[in-house]
């Protein structure tokens, strides 16, 4: 009973607060990191350096009115929040943050598998969000959404297939072990699907530069323009939690998750000082910060651009990434 | 979406009418811009103008001379100065009054500031528009040091009010020529900056290369002025052809398009940053000793008769078209002829058959300020 | 005990959520009703030792299939409610009637193979190395059913192009 | 697209409504008619005696001398009867596109002005099409690029309107201006056809003075909301009206537009 | 409580009855489709059951090939749909009584 009740939830309930307090921070981070490379200070008046900034932040969102427009669609429209925020949350639930069972909720033998369905249950969020705003820029917005999630979702899967055939499972842990095993990261090995995932990544979470379905410039905020106050706050909770989740599930398959730089050389053993986790979320701020960074630096694609980055660049090198993984593993 | 009638397409993705403004946020203002959409392709575009009209030229016939002064500030509100320019030149050459050589200088000096901020606050939006929004923050940044030195000079930070008929109302402060060489050297490093940023960047050249080509012919068919005339290959530049406060004595080139694309229109534009730097810089050697201030009668009443006189602001040709009917202190007709306005004319014929995401990048390519376009 | 509650639970979720596709009049809602229909059976599956076919189930119903058919309700955005129009031709309640025979006949089935199904083998103890492994699904798939495997690429292939021949517009 | 004029039209409306067919063919305009409006109180015009005309007979001076007994007009005293147009002095040279205009279109041109080193071209509105196209592509005028086109109004005249066309040569770096002059009602050939750019800018006047164009492709208004009465840069347009009324007593406002209402239903 | 393969199967019967009545009863074709995944659906837990019961994986291996069908179908479905909607701005499958237009 403690074994498969009380424990597990006990790590469900520490992790997601965890990870809601990490994504209220994320906003933080985000402003900071994008007002630093503008040459900016970002938020500073609340606590010290902004830092209560995250806190201000949510509380501003709940006090302010709940909006629903008179013709939307009442039941869907708080519906797609909803929908946006949960899969970004129970896919947490596989993500091992450390070695020790004592860091992942569970391990199941399909973790991969399990993510990629479950981000892609996220989509309905925003599709939804869309229709039921009644509102010509949000369908818009939700009809390049629904495409172009689609469409990365498929260079993505297709992309983590060749991590899966390297590493032989599709447990997320087994993945990390296989690394360890064979002392070198898959970053090292699947450079180019590393590459892909970060891209289809980016694409995956709307984050720019393929963030149409809410550039604010040309749809005037996307599917969430008919969003307010709590609402809103859920979608935007969903958008950082989804980059969370990239960040670990990129940390987990190409850079070893918990393990120290060459797991495998003795000589430096000394790093394994530090524990695992602080690797982990290490490696996780290295890409959170490149993310913010690519979006303080780089314009937005264009619809037609990013489809035909997807379907013409993306998936045919992933295809080509699978066989040729796939002829290595047998020659070796 | 109710009450279609039976010939009006029949799948509704075929067609749908979106309304872009009057609140939206990269119509640079009160722009609206109804848009026929096929998918995302539009198919046809109608700009809607006037939500800020306020009746400026009307309200020109009940002011006297300098009072209208005032009013061209609040016209192209990002550019005053220039505004200002244009019409003290018109009232100038309509009572031929000679201004001194020290004013026409400084005039350039204030004006040619005014351009890089004027272009500043083009290329933070435009990039903005396309998603770049740290350059948006980096070109403000410098704008903000022309807004200091215009306060410094005139006190204030955005209407100017900065020049008078036959002159300028008051000298340079001590100091002031020495801040602005500060800044041209400030500006020397920033630009490259901005370049680094855009001008090889893959993305932003997909999503300029090409988009909103203008031919030649069509460009000046349609009246385009400025930037926009000169990024199709034309060679216009009322500073160069009509030579007005001190360009006839300055050295400066004209820097001109080849495609007449989005992508040239941000190069011209960068490229004018750095002539008017040069501009600057040459009029702050050449500075000449003596008044600001011209001989000009104390009530001004121009003798009958009408101009037009055109000055390059930063959007293109300013033209002021004045009729005085000598015996009123006020104009009798007073036209602007608003560079935005007949820019934005040209936006129609460019957006048509591009997406969605192009016309914010073609609004922010002919470069308006609402202000201006409505008066 | 864990997986009477589980399997009880879905179940009413399962057929409630199946009513409400087939009869909430709004095309959108029930699309939405479908897809968290399908993530029922896909909890299902988890309970049957299926989680390949549960995320499978997800990725490609829920997460696929379904967001096409919300793609389409989107697309065929309706000026009149489809159900205006009845054929007077239309047998309607012959329908109900047939499927409540269905319903009846299946019942039957299930009635009388209640005894004698063959559960014998311990339900409680499913074989664990087998059931739910996608390796051996794997294997299966790729060794006894290779053909068919392709045969149903091939398919997915020819619907593929299909589709896209059928929806394009002639221009 | 509603254009009723504005119930408090001009009172010198009266006078301008004097026939064109009193023009002699020889090129002058209603002009000979509506001068006489101008008191004669009024003469001193800026330019005195060198308001005077062109060869091509302009009986400005002949008017000013015998004003007729007309009744004295509503408008300001000192409202002028038009504009100056002073002639080009004797000395000064002409462009070689105004010779070859003469030239190529001989009666066609009302008149030219000159004045602080700007060129003005006076024509009818007939003859604009026939003029503008010739400066356009005539080698020694190409003017290709309009930059402007606005108007002037000034009621006391017969044909109130001058719609002014300003000419740029993107070739010749040259400008010119061609000036029409236009009635109340009377239209104009549109010049899109020549060149694009007078699109909106026509569509700007007809706005703000209400000068039809002819052959416009798209006449709306531009920068007034579409159900706008009147046009608000003429002169006679009250420069106080509904809109402070409005402010001040609303229910003053309302029965003053009912009435108007009612008097556009009748 | 002992949970049989029947319980598995009575739930796949009433499920896939409820697309029988979807499919005879309304008239939107979207729906229709939706009805007719259902019974794929009823059918497809009715295999997994079995396959557990019977420790057989072949019934799973078979609801891959349910899925793949399902998705071919889905596809041509509503390509079909679609196409047809665009001429008879309808998806009443009362007025969808012609073979060609």
């Amino acid at each position: 009973m403690l074994d498969t009740i009380v424990i597990p939830l006990l790590k469900i309930l520490v992790l997601l607060n965890a990870v809601l307090v990490a994504v209220t921070f994320m906003t933080l981070l985000e402003r900071k990191v994008i007002a630093w490379a503008q040459s900016r200070l970002g938020p500073m008046r609340v606590g010290p350096y902004g830092v209560l900034q995250a806190i201000a932040d949510p509380i501003k969102l709940i006090l302010k009115e709940d909006i629903t427009p008179a013709r939307a669609d009442r039941m869907l429209f708080t519906l797609a929040p909803i929908l946006s925020l949960v899969p970004a949350l129970v896919v947490f639930s596989v993500v091992p943050f450390g070695g020790d069972e004592l860091f992942y909720v569970t391990d199941i033998n399909v973790g991969l598998l399990f993510i990629i369905s479950v981000t892609s249950i996220g989509v309905y969020g925003i599709i939804l969000a869309g229709w039921a705003s009644n509102s010509k820029y949000p369908l818009l917005a939700s009809l390049r959404a629904s495409a172009q999630l689609i469409s990365y979702e498929i260079a993505v899967t297709m992309t983590l297939v060749s991590v899966i055939l390297t590493a032989g499972t599709l447990s997320m842990v087994g993945i990390v072990e296989a690394q360890q095993e064979s002392g070198l990261w898959f970053g090292f090995v699947q450079p180019v699907a590393f590459v892909l995932v970060l891209i289809g990544g980016l694409a995956e979470t709307n984050r720019a530069p393929f963030d149409l379905p809410e550039a604010e410039q040309e749809l005037t905020g996307g599917f969430h323009t008919e969003y307010s106050g709590m609402r809103f706050a859920l979608f935007f909770l969903a958008e950082y939690a989804n980059m969370i989740v990239i960040t670990a599930v990129v940390t987990i398959l190409f850079w070893g998750g918990w393990l120290r730089p060459f797991p495998n050389v003795e000589a430096l053993a000394f790093l394994d000082l530090v524990p695992g986790w602080i690797w982990f979320f290490g490696k996780m701020f290295v890409f959170l910060y490149l993310f913010i960074w690519i979006r303080a630096t780089l314009p937005r694609y264009r619809y037609d651009q990013l489809m035909r980055l997807g379907w013409k660049v993306l998936i045919p090198i992933a295809i080509a990434n699978i066989v040729v993984t796939g002829v290595f593993k047998v020659l070796l | 979406m109710t009450g279609q009638a039976a010939a009006a397409p029949i799948f509704d993705t075929d067609e749908l009418v979106i309304n872009m403004g009057p609140q939206h946020p990269s119509t640079h203002g009160v722009l609206r811009v109804v848009l026929r959409l096929d998918g995302e392709r539009v198919v046809d575009a109608d700009v809607v103008i006037g939500y800020i009209h306020r009746g400026i030229e009307k309200l020109c016939e009940n002011r006297d001379w300098t009072q209208i002064i005032l009013l061209t500030d609040r016209m192209d509100y990002v550019a005053a100065a220039t505004n200002n320019l244009g019409y003290c030149e018109t009232v100038e050459k309509l009572m031929e009054i000679e201004v001194p050589r020290r004013a026409r200088y400084i005039r350039t000096i204030l004006a040619e500031l005014q351009r890089i901020a004027s272009h500043c606050l083009w290329l933070g939006t435009h990039a903005m528009d396309i998603g770049a929004m740290t350059v948006f923050l980096y070109a403000f940044r410098e704008r903000e040091l022309i807004l200091d030195l215009f306060e410094e000079y005139c006190g204030a930070r955005l209407t100017y009010n900065s020049m008078r008929i036959g002159g300028l109302p008051l000298d340079i402060p001590t100091g002031w020529d020495v801040k602005v060489r500060e800044f041209c050297k400030v500006m020397d490093e920033k630009v490259p900056e901005y370049e680094e940023l855009l001008t090889n960047n893959r993305i932003w050249l997909e999503r300029t290369r090409d988009i909103g080509v203008i031919s030649a012919e069509d460009a000046i068919g349609l009246g385009l002025c400025g930037p926009p005339l000169r990024g199709s290959g034309v060679y216009r530049d009322v500073r160069k052809d009509e030579p007005y406060a001190a360009y006839d004595e300055l050295e400066f080139d004209v820097p001109l398009g080849t495609r007449g694309d989005t992508y040239d229109r941000y190069l011209i534009r960068l490229e004018e940053f750095r002539q008017s730097i040069r501009l600057i810089r040459q009029a702050l050697d050449g500075l000449p000793e003596g008044p600001v201030m011209g001989k000009v009668p104390r009530l001004i009443k121009p003798k009958a008769g009408e101009t037009y006189h055109a000055i390059e602001s930063p959007k293109g040709e300013l033209g002021y078209f004045i009729v005085s009917d000598g015996r009123a202190t006020n104009p009798y007709r007073m036209r602007v002829r608003p560079p935005s306005f007949c820019n934005l004319q040209g936006l129609r014929p460019l957006v048509v058959g591009h997406l969605v995401a192009d016309v914010v990048a073609l609004i922010g390519t002919i470069d308006i300020v609402l202000g201006e376009v409505d008066r | 005990m864990a997986e009477a509650i589980a399997f009880y639970t879905l179940a009413v979720l399962i057929l409630g959520l199946g009513v409400a596709v087939v009869t909430t009049p709004k095309t959108v809602h029930s699309v939405l009703f479908l897809v968290l229909n399908f993530l029922c059976v896909a909890i299902l599956y988890v309970v049957l030792r299926a989680e390949f076919l549960a995320v499978i189930q997800v990725l490609v119903y829920a997460g696929g299939i379904v967001v096409l058919y919300l793609f389409v309700v989107m697309l065929v955005n309706l000026k009149r409610a489809p159900e205006a129009h009845e054929d007077p031709r239309r047998l309607a309640r012959l329908g109900l009637g047939l499927s409540g025979a269905v319903l009846l006949e299946l019942a039957g089935i299930v009635v009388y193979s209640y005894g004698r199904a063959a559960p014998s083998s311990a339900p409680a103890a499913p074989v664990e190395g087998i059931v739910g492994n996608t390796e051996e699904l794997g294997w299966l798939l790729y060794t006894d059913y290779l053909i068919p495997f392709e045969v149903a690429s091939v398919l997915l292939l020819v619907a593929m192009v299909g589709a896209i021949v059928l929806a394009r517009r002639e221009s | 697209m509603a254009d009723a004029p504005k119930s408090g039209e001009p009172a010198a409306e009266s006078s301008s409504a004097q026939p064109p067919d009193a023009r002699p063919p020889a090129g002058t305009d209603g002009d000979a008619a509506a001068k006489p409006v101008e008191p004669a109180a009024e003469a001193p015009a800026g330019k005195g005696g060198a308001s005077g005309d062109t060869a091509a007979a302009k009986p400005k001076p002949a008017a000013a001398a015998k004003p007729r007994p007309k009744p004295k007009p509503k408008a300001p005293p000192e409202a002028p009867k038009g504009p100056v147009d002073p002639p080009p002095p004797e000395d000064l040279e002409r462009p070689a596109f105004l010779t070859a205009l003469e030239a190529a279109l001989p009666g066609r041109i009302h008149g030219l002005a000159y004045w602080v080193g700007d060129w003005t071209v006076i024509v009818t509105p007939d003859a604009l099409l026939d003029v503008a196209a010739f400066l356009k592509d005539s080698d020694d005028g190409s003017f290709d690029y309009c930059s402007d086109l606005t108007a002037t109004d000034w009621p006391p005249r017969g044909k109130r309107f001058d719609v002014l066309y300003c000419l740029y040569s993107t070739r010749l770096r040259q400008r010119v201006r061609i000036k029409v002059q236009a009635g109340d009602g009377e239209s104009v050939p549109s010049v899109t056809g020549l060149w694009p750019a007078a699109n909106w800018l026509e569509r700007e006047v007809w706005d703000m003075f209400g000068v039809d164009f002819t052959g416009h492709p798209d006449l709306r208004r531009i920068l007034m909301p579409d159900g706008w009465q009147g046009h608000p840069q003429r002169k006679d347009y009250p420069l106080e009206g509904p809109g402070e009324l409005l402010l001040e007593s609303p229910m003053e406002w309302l029965r003053l537009r009912n009435a108007r209402d009612e008097a556009e239903i009748e | 409580m002992e949970i049989t393969s029947a319980h598995y199967t009575v739930l796949s019967a009433a499920l896939f009855s409820i697309g029988v009545i979807g499919v005879l009863v309304r008239r939107n074709v979207i729906i229709i489709f939706m009805a007719i995944e259902l019974m794929l659906n009823a059918v497809n837990i009715n295999l997994v059951a079995h396959a557990r019961y019977l420790e057989n994986l072949i019934g799973q291996v078979f609801v891959v090939f349910v899925i793949a069908v399902a998705a071919a179908e889905a596809a041509v479905g509503l390509g079909i749909l679609l196409a047809f909607f665009r001429n008879k701005e309808t998806v009443n499958i009362d007025e969808m009584n012609i073979m060609r237009w």
